[in-house]
């Protein structure tokens, strides 16, 4: 194990995938210098035709990686911001993730579409959406939303292998978080969640960025004497129900933490799965921790107010615990 | 016998082979529109017929390497690049049989082994799927070419210029293709397409020809070039070819459309130009086959009409109970 | 009253709004000869100027849309399938829902964005999205989707006078369907859900066209003794949850019924909402009636087993009940 | 006196005026810069210093009945369409008292009553904002216009073709101002844009110019006449201003970038080239005004940086209590 930044997690898996796999090509807009310092270097290791500077042409981009995945190669696109996928989105909503369907699995289509997605940094709101709900209902695309070092790189790996359309969406801002990485070739499989830690009283589960505001709240709810069982889906598509199943007949009680926003969110879906499948080991209501449907504002206290921390998720548990007065809400 | 036309001459086989396929389209294609017609088939069939030139002059220079895409007017396309008639068909009946098995149909249809990227129900899409495709041959360096092939309405997407840029760019050996036929469904040309389409290719410096789409020999050369341009290395080309749909938009319009939107004598004169009774007769005055030959291919393809019909029609649905579900993900 | 088909029912809202006012436009591809009929004779009434076709260029077109709405015009753009929407995708999802928000409400958005949605005619997998659910999630832009003409010409009406966006998505297919439309002018109040039915049994929320299969569904189960209390939303921004609560606290029980893929679909959302506003009163699980996670087939029978139906419908319900041996299943 | 500049004459107030509009773009943005340095600006700040003349140019000639839309390098033609200093720094530092109420921040200043549709932060959204705003401004027959300002970089945004058709067909008063400033970001123009950005206007057969975007004066009268032309309902231009951003495509880039995209001497020859001291050492060559009045200015516009500043800092954050849901919906 070594400490890792995210950013260069994501730059090793990037990396190592190219250096063992020649099928494997990045593009996108400035991945020869990149912005965030994901695709930084690689230019000069793997050779110009196979990182490739895109001009600012998303339609044709998008579709670009179809093409190139149809023909054989592993194609990781890089969207940039999240955001940037709705100007290059029929390629994404109607070709990637139904051509495998339309052509009764005639081809793998093996592309890892990458983009920062979610607030925190008043990037505002064209660059703040958490679109992983809307790719979640286009059905024919997995989406992996790392939370730590290691799973960025294990998913990453697992996602350029995996041949069908992967959304692997970073957190805006998370790239220098800090992180123990296993050594040498560390995959993590798409659809395992990961037990974040253990508790009896109520389970939470937390999504991408949040797991980490959900950990910090767990840990202060701990100190409360509350248990929480925190899992953390890593990939939402796959989606690991079973083991959110498995926690809530254990606690009996559910809070989803997501940076999406409410309609639609992930978070209702879980809800959903819960309310349907586990609804007699329930004992309360199963709670959103989401962003209102609001496009996120750009002021720090107005946008830091609107998106999920560590009092709103405390305060949720609390609340459905029935220990509300204990805090004082 | 040979006949040199501008350069090119073509055996008789060869010749004969034109036709063939032209006529094999457009065959197959009429019995789909009839069997549209007596709702035989489910969903939207837009035809080919008319503009078989153009698929055929350029798909017969291509092998099972090299990549075409099509639009949701595909029939011809899949055909002209060796797809399979009684699997195409069958996917337009919707069978359990069919190249997609049922799961694509008409808009969709598909053979990756053939290098066919497929028919696509959005307009435009084929663009950016095939620039990829172009990529990844460049990458292969096996002098594999990629053609798009879309419409006079599907230059106005947008992708289309962006598609140019990066294909000069990168130099990528690619062939965009626009069939215009002057119609975006039901609006003329002149009413939604600023200028000639032809010379969208020059601002990118693009390689860029327009021809005759009804003249299956000038397409066949001016194929010729764009082919050998882009295996060469030396990146994209826009070629134009002018043809004409001589079948309504869609085969159900005539039911929903409250109005008329092309004169009797409009299609009347393109029925004068129908690039198979011109190629016919070309054939024959060139003395390259004579009618028994025709007739002879006529009735080949009638046999394999009849063919892929009783396929499809013998075929049987997907069973739902184990189909439906299953290609969402490899 | 009068028997009108939906298409008529749609034609005269859009005939009476535009000469009721002259800021009313209307543009999309075709719109002239008009594909489904909707928009015909409109140009002939009310100017070249007013009715424009377009090029085939969703990009330009849905943010035209923005562009004339906020310099003043209200804007009904039509998208033909709703599909078409994801090329155009960046001006509704990034500018129409988050432009008046931005600039902290100094425009007003009124554009109605139309199409039409879902299965059932085997248009395969590009044609036939239920796209509502992710609309749902961008938040800034409202969605109507009604399951009747009288229903349909309320709702745009009421979608052309609205100040925001709103997507106002047409049921394949639907078309011809006939009803009984109120004379004069006829408006239904955007995030007003309707009673279909009333029942004591169980709450069957359908959207869209799923509403009639489920009102079959719900004669059907009165036959068996089952009362359905089935709600039609009519629209899903917003979203009428009090009427759906109120019935689930009546009830105790809850199915949904949508023709979006389920991952995130307002299916999802609507159980999501009552599994945590109306908990206690919940005697069974929540159920949601579908589509798979799949691109829809073309293959008639393929698509037919897809799509929630009236079997599927009673179905669930009667399992809910637990009444699954009655029906032999 | 005044100076005839290829059969324009300028009005001393006229030349004042423009070096004012550019040397208060120029004053408040470096403010801004220093105050993101500084850190006390959330989110990413785009300057648009070293293009100020492109902004002025043409917004000069506009007034709040014609819109402009924007880039995310929006500050500058805010301004010169007569944007509030004071609310853009107030919006900037994310204050309740900013044009957007801190909803929106540097991205997305705008102000609707001067005709400002405002910045965006996506690369080529305004150019299809201003054509449905064009096409507003024909229905309503008042002679109004609308221009979009968009980069080199957006220029490969299918949606520039898309919009030059349609705004050819249907004759809308638009303005296409494309401010080449060399790079998409870190990528050189000439890796990502293939041929030159202003010949994409022919093929439609839309009226097109380059203009050194350097030269207030040569833009202005380039603006001009692509003004005139939409006023009288000639329908679009497509305008190439050739210029340079003397500072980073970002303000924090250097901060995370690893390498250099651009050499020390390429930025010294750019400043040399510097739009605002030239066009002041033009206006006191002519004898259009002295030292003094440029000195003058100098002091009227640190003013009103200052002012702007001390009101944007003495202004409190919106209060989350009552703000950030409240704007969805109107
Ligand atoms: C993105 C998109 N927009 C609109 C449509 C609807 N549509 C189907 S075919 C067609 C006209 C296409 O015209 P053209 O490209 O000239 O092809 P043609 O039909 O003439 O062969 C349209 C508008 C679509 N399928 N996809
Ligand atoms: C659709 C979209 N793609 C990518 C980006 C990221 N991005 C922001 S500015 C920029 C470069 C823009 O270049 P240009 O249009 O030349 O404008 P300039 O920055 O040079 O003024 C890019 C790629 C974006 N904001 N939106
Ligand atoms: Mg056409
Ligand atoms: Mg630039």
């Amino acid at each position: 194990m070594a400490k890792k930044r995210m950013i260069q997690a994501i730059n090793e898996a990037l990396d190592g995938e190219m250096a063992r796999d020649p099928k494997v090509v990045v593009f996108g807009e400035d991945v020869e210098i990149s912005l965030f310092g994901d695709t930084r270097g690689l230019k000069d290791k793997h050779g110009a035709h196979r990182v490739r500077n895109m001009p600012i042409s998303e339609t044709v981009m998008s579709g670009m990686a179809v093409g190139a995945a149809a023909a054989g190669y592993k194609v990781v696109c890089h969207m940039m911001f999240g955001n940037f996928m709705y100007t290059g989105f029929d390629s994404i909503a109607n070709q990637a993730s139904k051509l495998r369907y339309m052509t009764a699995g005639q081809i793998a289509l093996p592309i890892v579409y990458m983009g920062v997605f979610g607030g925190g940094r008043s990037a505002a709101a064209q660059h703040s959406d958490a679109m992983h709900p809307m790719i979640m209902n286009l059905g024919g695309i997995k989406v992996a939303l790392p939370a730590t070092p290691a799973d960025a790189m294990g998913l990453l790996r697992s996602a350029i292998h995996d041949p069908n359309p992967v959304m692997f969406l970073q957190a805006a801002g998370r790239g220098g978080e800090q992180g123990e990485v296993p050594e040498g070739d560390h995959v993590i499989e798409l659809g395992k969640a990961s037990t974040v830690q253990e508790g009896d009283d109520v389970t939470v589960v937390a999504i991408g960025a949040m797991v980490r505001p959900a950990m910090r709240a767990a840990q202060e709810l701990a100190r409360a004497g509350i248990g929480v069982d925190l899992i953390d889906p890593r990939t939402v598509v796959p989606l690991d129900s079973e083991m959110i199943l498995d926690s809530v007949r254990k606690t009996g009680r559910l809070v989803v933490v997501d940076e999406a926003r409410d309609m639609c969110s992930a978070a209702s879906h879980i809800a959903a799965i819960c309310a349907d499948q586990c609804f007699d080991a329930l004992k309360a209501p199963i709670r959103r921790v989401t962003v209102p449907d609001v496009a996120l504002p750009y002021s720090p206290p107005l946008e830091k107010a609107l998106l999920p921390n560590v009092a709103s998720i405390s305060k949720a548990v609390r609340r459905l615990l029935g220990k509300a007065a204990e805090e004082g809400a | 016998m040979s006949v040199a036309s501008s350069d090119v001459n073509f055996s008789d086989e060869q010749m004969l082979g034109f036709y063939r396929d032209m006529l094999r389209i457009r065959r197959i294609e009429e019995r789909i529109g009839d069997d549209a017609k007596a709702g035989n088939i489910p969903g939207a069939v837009h035809l080919y017929i008319g503009q078989e030139a153009v698929g055929v002059g350029f798909c017969s220079q291509l092998t099972d390497d090299d990549w075409i895409a099509s639009t949701h007017r595909g029939h011809g396309h899949f055909l002209a690049k060796g797809g399979d008639s009684k699997l195409l068909m069958a996917e337009i009946y919707g069978r359990e049989t069919g190249m997609c098995k049922g799961h694509g149909g008409s808009m969709h249809v598909a053979d990756f082994s053939k290098g066919i990227i497929g028919a696509n129900g959005i307009v435009g899409a084929g663009i950016s799927i095939i620039t990829g495709a172009a990529w990844a041959a460049q990458m292969d360096g096996k002098g594999a070419v990629g053609i798009a092939f879309f419409g006079d309405g599907a230059a106005n997407q947008g992708v289309m210029c962006e598609a140019l840029n990066v294909a000069v760019l990168w130099k990528l050996p690619v062939i965009f293709v626009c069939e215009n036929n002057g119609f975006s469904e039901f609006s003329p040309s002149s009413t939604v397409t600023a200028g000639n389409i032809v010379d969208r290719a020059k601002p990118y410096g693009a390689a860029h020809e327009a021809v005759d789409g009804n003249d299956l020999i000038a397409v066949h050369q001016c194929a010729a070039r764009a082919i050998k341009h882009a295996r060469a290395g030396n990146g994209p080309s826009l070629i134009e070819a002018r043809t004409y749909r001589l079948r309504g938009h869609v085969e159900a319009e005539v039911s929903f459309l409250g109005s008329k939107y092309r004169s009797d004598e409009e299609v009347a004169e393109w029925i004068a130009r129908d690039p198979i009774p011109a190629f016919a007769k070309r054939v024959i005055d060139a003395g390259q086959a004579s009618q028994a030959d025709l007739d002879r291919i006529e009735a080949e393809i009638a046999a394999e009409v009849t063919e892929a019909v009783l396929f499809a029609e013998g075929s049987p649905y997907p069973d739902p109970a184990t189909q439906g579900t299953n290609y969402m993900f490899a």
